[in-house]
C-alpha cells in the first residue's frame, strides 16, 4: 500500500481545504437544497445521505467544479491559497468513464500521463485486482470491473481530496472491502473523502461527518 | 445609462414607460413613410414602380446587420460580466434579426423578378446576406437546443461573438466573388446618391423599422426577464440538510 | 501532455475498425455520385472538377465534426479532463491536430485520385491540394470549436453543418479561386495568401474560443 | 402497435430541440455551398438545378440513416423491444415511415425554394418534386435496412454511405433522368414507372431483410 | 397491490418454465461457465451470486434470450408449449433504457402500449414513487429514479419470468424494501424471479434456489 500513496505521503501532505458556504442550487425549478454550508479538509470523510433523487449527485458535482453555484460559493484551496478544483479533487462519477475501446491498461495510463504518476498504474492497476485484465478492451468489462478501473483512476490522480458518488454499487464483497481500505489509507496519508453512498460500508462508520439531506415536508 | 439598467427591476421600470414609446413611434413613422413611399414619391427611371419594394427592402437590410451588431455587443457584455440581462439582451435582439434578414430576402427577390428576370442570383450582396441568416438561424439553434439558461447563454455568446469576426470576412470574400447587387450608393461617400424625393421616405422607413426592432426587443427583454423571475419564484427547497459531527 | 492526448485519439481511430477512414469512403461516393448526377461528361465536367473536390473534402470534414468531443463529452471523460490538472487550450489544440491528421489529411492525399478521375491538368491537381493544405489547419479549428459548442447535444451533426457553414464559406471561395489564381502567379496567388490568413485568424480566435466553449459546457 | 412507435418516434423529434429539422438545414447549407463552389453563375448552373436537388436531398436522407437504430440500439431499447411481444417487421416498417415524415418530406417540401435559388423553370420543379416522392419509400427503406445492419458500430455513419451508395444510384440516375422523360411524357415518363417499381421492390425485399438484420443484431 | 398483478391473478397463472442444459458461454477465448444446468418456474427466486466480472450478466442475457448459448441449449416454456423468451421473460439490465428525452410517463406509457397494458401505467408509476416526477424527462432522472422507473416497467410487462441485474445497485433503503415488496408480490401471483445481486436484499433470504459461480482455481 505504501508505495502508492507515497507522494503525498512523503512530501508535507497538502493543506488542502474544501469550503462550501449557503450553496443552493436548483433544478427543474425548485431548489434542491438551500443555504447548505460545510467544509471539509485533511483527515476527514464526510457521509453525504439521502434518497434517491434528492440531491447527492447534484452536490457532489458542485463541490467538484462541475456545476455551477446558483447562489453561494464553494471555494477550494490549497496551503491556504485559494485554488482550482482541479488542483486537489478527484471525482468518481456515478458513471464509469473508460473509453469502450482502449484495454484497462491504456486507459487507466492515459490519466496516469495527465497527471504525472505513470509510474502508479501497474500497482493501481494489482490493487483493484484488475491485472488479469489489463489487456481486455474497457467495453467487455463487467460492470464491477468497471467501477475498479474508476477506483485506480482516484488512485493515480493523488489529489488530496477525494469525492465517490455511490462507489459501492455494483461491486461485490471483495469490492466493497479495497474500498474500506483504500479510503482508510487514503485518509492515514492526509487525505480527505466525500463520499454519497445509501449502502453504509464499513468505512463510512468511521466517517467524522455525516450530511443528511431529507425531504422537507 | 448600462451600468443603472442593468439591475433588471430598474430596467423593468424603464422598459414600462420606454417600449410603448417606441411602439408608437414605429407606428407613426410607418405611417407616415408609407404614405410618402407609396404614394407621393416618383417611380423610378429603370425600375419603373418597382422601386417602392426599395422602401421596404434597404430598411430591412440595414437593421439586419444591426441587429447583429446589437447582438455580437451583448454577447461580448454577457460573455465577459456574465449578466444576465445582457443574455436575454441578445437572445431578444435574434428574433427580430432573424425576421428583418428573412425580409430583406424576400423584399430583394421580389424585387429581382422585375429587376434582373429572376428571383435570385448568386451574387456577393446577397449571398452574404444568406450567410448572415444560417449565422442567426444558428445562433437560435443554440439556445432552442440547450436547456440550461446559463449554459446556453454562454455557448451563444461564443458562437455570436466569433460570428461577428467573421462577418466582415464573408463581406470581404463574397463581395469580391461575384458582383452584381446595387453597389452602396448611399452608404459610401461620394456616390452619386438618391434625389431627396426618394432619399426622404427611405429614411423615414430606416427610422419606422429602428423603432420597431427597438419595441420589439425591448417586449423581448421584458417576458425574459419574467419568465427567469417566475422561475425563481418558487424557493422553498426540496430537502434540508442536516449535518452531524461524528 | 497533449502528445499523450493525440496518442490516445489515435490509438481510439485505430481500434475503432477503420472507422477513420470512411470519411476517405466519403469523399469517394460524393465524387461518383455527384460525377453521376451530373451527367457524367468529362469535358462538361472538368471546369468543375475543383469545386467537386472541394466540397467533397468539405463535407466530408463537415461529418466528421460532431465526432470531435461528443463521445469524450457523453462518456464523461470531458469532465475528467477538466479536474486533470491540464489547459483546455491544448487540449483543443490536441484534439484539432489529431482531427487533421485523421480526417483531413487523408482526404488530401487522395485528391490525385479523385482528379484522375475527372481528367484534371496536373497544374490544377497541383493548385487543389495546396488549397487544400493552406485550408486544413482553419477547417480543423472550425471542426473543433463547433464540436466544442455543440458537445452533448443530440443531433449536433446537422447543427454543426450550420453554425460552420459561415466559416467555411470563405475558405471554399478562396480555395476555389486559388487554382485559377495558381495557374496565373503559382505560390505568389493572393487567394493562397488570404488561406493562410484564415488559417492565422482561425488559430488566433477559434482555439480560445473553442476551449471557451468547453470550459462553459463543464460548469 | 405500430402506431405507438411512430407516436413515440414523432414525440422523440419533436422534443429534442427541432432537430429533425435540421436536414432541412442540411439541404439549404448544400445547395448555397455547391452554387458557391460552382462559381454561383445562373446560366451555367440551371442545367444542373435537378442534380443538385437530388444530391441533397440524398446526402441530408443518408446522413440521418444512422439516427434510424443507433440511439435505440445504444440504450438498450432495442433488446427490450424484442423482448416485447412485437413483430420486428412492424418495428421496421415503422421506422420506414417515420424516417419518410420526418426526414424525407420537409425536403421534398423544400424544393420549390430551391427550384427558385437555381431559376428553375415550373415544369422541372414539379418533376423533381415527383420524382423525389415516388423514390422516397424507397429511399427510406434502404435507410433503416442499413441502419439495422450497421446498429451499434460507431462510426457507422460513414460506412452507411458507403453501404447504401450502391441501392441509391439508380435512384439517382433515374431520377434525374426524370425530369426529362417528364418534360417529354408527363407522368407517362418511363423513369417514373421505373422509381415506382424500386420502391416496391425495396418494400418486398428490403423491409424482411432489415427486420432479419436486426434478429441478427440481437442474438 | 392486488390491482397491478391482477392480469395474472385473474386467469389462472400462466404455466411459465425456463429451462436450461448443459450451458457454456465464453468470452475473450476463455468460458466463464460451462455445463450449467438448471431450471425456473412459478413461484421460484432464483439468486445468482458471484464475484465480479464471474459472467453473471453474461448468464442472465442468455435467459433472456439475448445472447446466443455456444454449448448447451436454453429452452422456454408457456403451459408445456415451447415458446420463446419473449413471451414469458421481462428483463432489467443493469442499465436504464429510458429515452433521455421522454418523460417518465411517456416513456413507461410506450412500454404499456406494445404490452397491452396501457390501463396499468399510473399504478405502476405511483408504485415507484415517480408519481412526482412523472413529468420530468428521464434524462434528468437521478441514478436511484431511473432505476425505479425500470422497475415500472417490469410491472407493466405483466411476464411471469423477471429477470433483474442488480436491481438494487443505486437504491435507498426504501427502494430495497420496494424491490422485496414487488417480487414477493408477484411471487405470491404465480410469477417467477432470476435476480442477480452483491447486496443480500431481503428478498434473496426468501429465494428457493441459489446459484453461485465460483472462480475456479
Ligand atoms: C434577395 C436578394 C437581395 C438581398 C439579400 C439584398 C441585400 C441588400 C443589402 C444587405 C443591402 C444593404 C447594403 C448596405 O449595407 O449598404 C441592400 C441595399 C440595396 N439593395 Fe438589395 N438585396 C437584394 C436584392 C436587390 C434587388 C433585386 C435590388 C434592385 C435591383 C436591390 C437594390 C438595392 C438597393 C438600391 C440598395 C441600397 C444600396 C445602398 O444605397 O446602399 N436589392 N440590399
Ligand atoms: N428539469 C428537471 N425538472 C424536474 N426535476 C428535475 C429536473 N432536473 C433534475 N431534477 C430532479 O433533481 C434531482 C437530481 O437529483 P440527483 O441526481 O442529485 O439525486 P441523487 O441524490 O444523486 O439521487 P440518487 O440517489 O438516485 O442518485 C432529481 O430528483 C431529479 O428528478
Ligand atoms: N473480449 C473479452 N476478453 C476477455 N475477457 C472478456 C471479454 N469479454 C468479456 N470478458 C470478461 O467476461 C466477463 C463478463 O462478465 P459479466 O459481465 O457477465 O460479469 P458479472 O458477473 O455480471 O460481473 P459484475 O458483478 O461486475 O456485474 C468479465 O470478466 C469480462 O472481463
Ligand atoms: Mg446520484
Ligand atoms: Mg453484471
Amino acid at each position: 500500500m505504501a508505495e502508492l500513496f507515497s507522494r503525498i505521503g512523503a512530501e508535507t501532505p497538502i493543506k488542502a481545504r474544501l469550503k462550501v458556504s449557503d450553496l443552493s442550487i436548483s433544478r427543474g425549478g425548485t431548489p434542491l437544497f438551500a443555504g447548505l454550508s460545510t467544509s471539509v479538509s485533511n483527515g476527514d470523510i464526510l457521509w453525504i445521505q439521502g434518497d434517491n433523487g434528492i440531491g447527492k449527485t447534484t452536490l457532489l458535482g458542485a463541490l467538484a467544479g462541475l456545476n455551477r453555484a446558483e447562489t453561494g460559493t464553494v471555494e477550494w484551496s490549497a496551503d491556504n491559497q485559494p485554488c482550482e478544483a482541479r488542483d486537489i479533487c478527484a471525482y468518481q462519477p456515478h458513471k464509469s468513464y473508460a473509453k469502450p475501446s482502449l484495454t484497462a491498461h491504456e486507459d487507466l495510463t492515459f490519466w496516469a500521463k495527465l497527471h504525472g504518476t505513470l509510474s502508479l498504474t501497474h500497482h493501481a492497476l494489482e490493487k483493484v485486482s484488475l491485472g488479469p485484465k489489463a489487456n481486455v478492451r474497457t467495453q467487455h468489462l463487467s460492470a464491477g470491473q468497471k467501477r475498479r478501473l474508476a477506483l485506480a483512476k482516484l488512485i493515480i490522480s493523488q489529489k488530496p481530496i477525494w469525492i465517490m458518488d455511490e462507489p459501492a454499487a455494483a461491486l461485490d464483497s471483495d469490492g466493497t472491502a479495497l474500498i474500506d481500505e483504500l479510503v482508510q489509507a487514503h485518509i492515514a496519508r492526509g487525505g480527505a473523502a466525500i463520499i454519497a453512498s445509501h449502502s453504509g460500508a464499513r468505512v463510512l462508520s468511521s466517517a467524522t461527518r455525516t450530511l443528511t439531506l431529507r425531504a422537507t415536508t | 445609462m448600462i451600468n443603472y439598467l442593468a439591475n433588471p427591476v430598474r430596467f423593468l421600470k424603464f422598459s414600462k414607460i420606454a417600449t410603448p414609446i417606441f411602439g408608437w413611434l414605429s407606428l407613426a413613422a410607418f405611417i407616415w413613410g408609407l404614405y410618402l413611399a407609396l404614394i407621393k414619391s416618383p417611380p423610378a427611371i429603370e425600375h419603373g414602380q418597382a422601386v417602392r419594394m426599395m422602401y421596404v427592402h434597404v430598411p430591412a437590410a440595414w437593421c439586419a446587420q444591426m441587429a447583429y451588431t446589437a447582438l455580437a455587443i451583448a454577447s461580448l457584455v454577457s460573455f465577459i460580466w456574465r449578466h444576465p440581462l445582457a443574455d436575454s439582451a441578445a437572445r431578444s435582439f435574434a428574433l427580430p434579426g432573424t425576421a428583418f434578414t428573412f425580409l430583406a430576402l424576400v423584399t430583394g427577390s421580389l424585387w429581382g423578378k422585375p429587376a434582373w428576370g429572376t428571383w435570385w442570383q448568386w451574387d456577393g450582396r446577397m449571398t452574404s446576406v444568406l450567410i448572415l441568416l444560417f449565422i442567426y438561424l444558428g445562433y437560435l439553434a443554440i439556445w432552442n437546443i440547450i436547456p440550461e439558461r446559463k449554459r446556453a447563454a454562454r455557448l451563444a455568446s461564443i458562437l455570436a461573438m466569433v460570428g461577428f469576426i467573421n462577418i466582415p470576412i464573408i463581406k470581404f470574400s463574397v463581395d469580391w466573388w461575384n458582383t452584381l447587387h446595387q453597389p452602396a450608393s448611399i452608404s459610401s461617400p461620394g456616390a452619386p446618391g438618391f434625389p431627396p424625393e426618394i432619399l426622404w421616405p427611405l429614411a423615414i422607413m430606416v427610422l419606422a423599422y429602428t423603432f420597431l426592432f427597438g419595441w420589439l426587443s425591448l417586449r423581448g427583454i421584458e417576458a425574459d426577464v419574467v419568465r427567469s423571475r417566475i422561475a425563481r419564484a418558487n424557493t422553498k427547497p426540496a430537502a434540508t440538510a442536516i449535518i452531524e459531527t461524528l | 501532455m497533449m502528445r499523450a492526448m493525440i496518442k490516445r485519439d489515435l490509438t481510439l481511430a485505430m481500434r475503432s475498425g477503420g472507422t477513420w477512414l470512411y470519411g476517405l469512403f466519403f469523399f469517394a461516393v460524393f465524387i461518383a455520385l455527384s460525377a453521376i448526377a451530373l451527367g457524367g461528361s468529362l469535358n462538361l465536367m472538368r471546369p468543375f472538377a475543383p469545386a467537386l473536390i472541394w466540397l467533397a473534402v468539405i463535407f466530408s470534414a463537415m461529418l466528421s465534426f460532431p465526432a470531435i468531443f461528443q463521445t469524450d463529452f457523453e462518456d464523461g471523460n470531458l469532465a475528467q479532463f477538466k479536474l486533470s490538472n491540464q489547459s483546455l487550450l491544448s487540449l483543443c489544440m490536441a484534439k484539432a491536430i489529431s482531427f487533421a491528421a485523421l480526417s483531413i489529411l487523408p482526404l488530401i492525399l487522395a485528391t490525385p485520385l479523385a482528379a484522375l478521375v475527372f481528367d484534371m491538368p496536373l497544374q490544377n491537381v497541383m493548385a487543389t491540394m495546396i488549397s487544400l493544405c493552406l485550408a486544413a489547419p482553419a477547417l480543423a479549428i472550425y471542426g473543433v470549436l463547433s464540436s466544442a459548442i455543440l458537445a452533448g447535444r443530440q443531433g449536433g451533426g446537422f447543427l454543426i453543418v450550420l453554425i460552420t457553414t459561415p466559416f467555411i464559406i470563405p475558405l471554399l471561395i478562396f480555395g476555389v479561386e486559388a487554382i485559377n489564381g495558381y495557374a496565373q502567379s503559382a505560390l505568389a496567388a493572393p487567394e493562397l495568401r488570404v488561406l493562410i490568413g484564415l488559417s492565422l485568424i482561425s488559430i488566433a480566435v477559434g482555439l480560445p474560443a473553442a476551449s471557451a466553449a468547453l470550459k462553459a459546457q463543464l460548469e
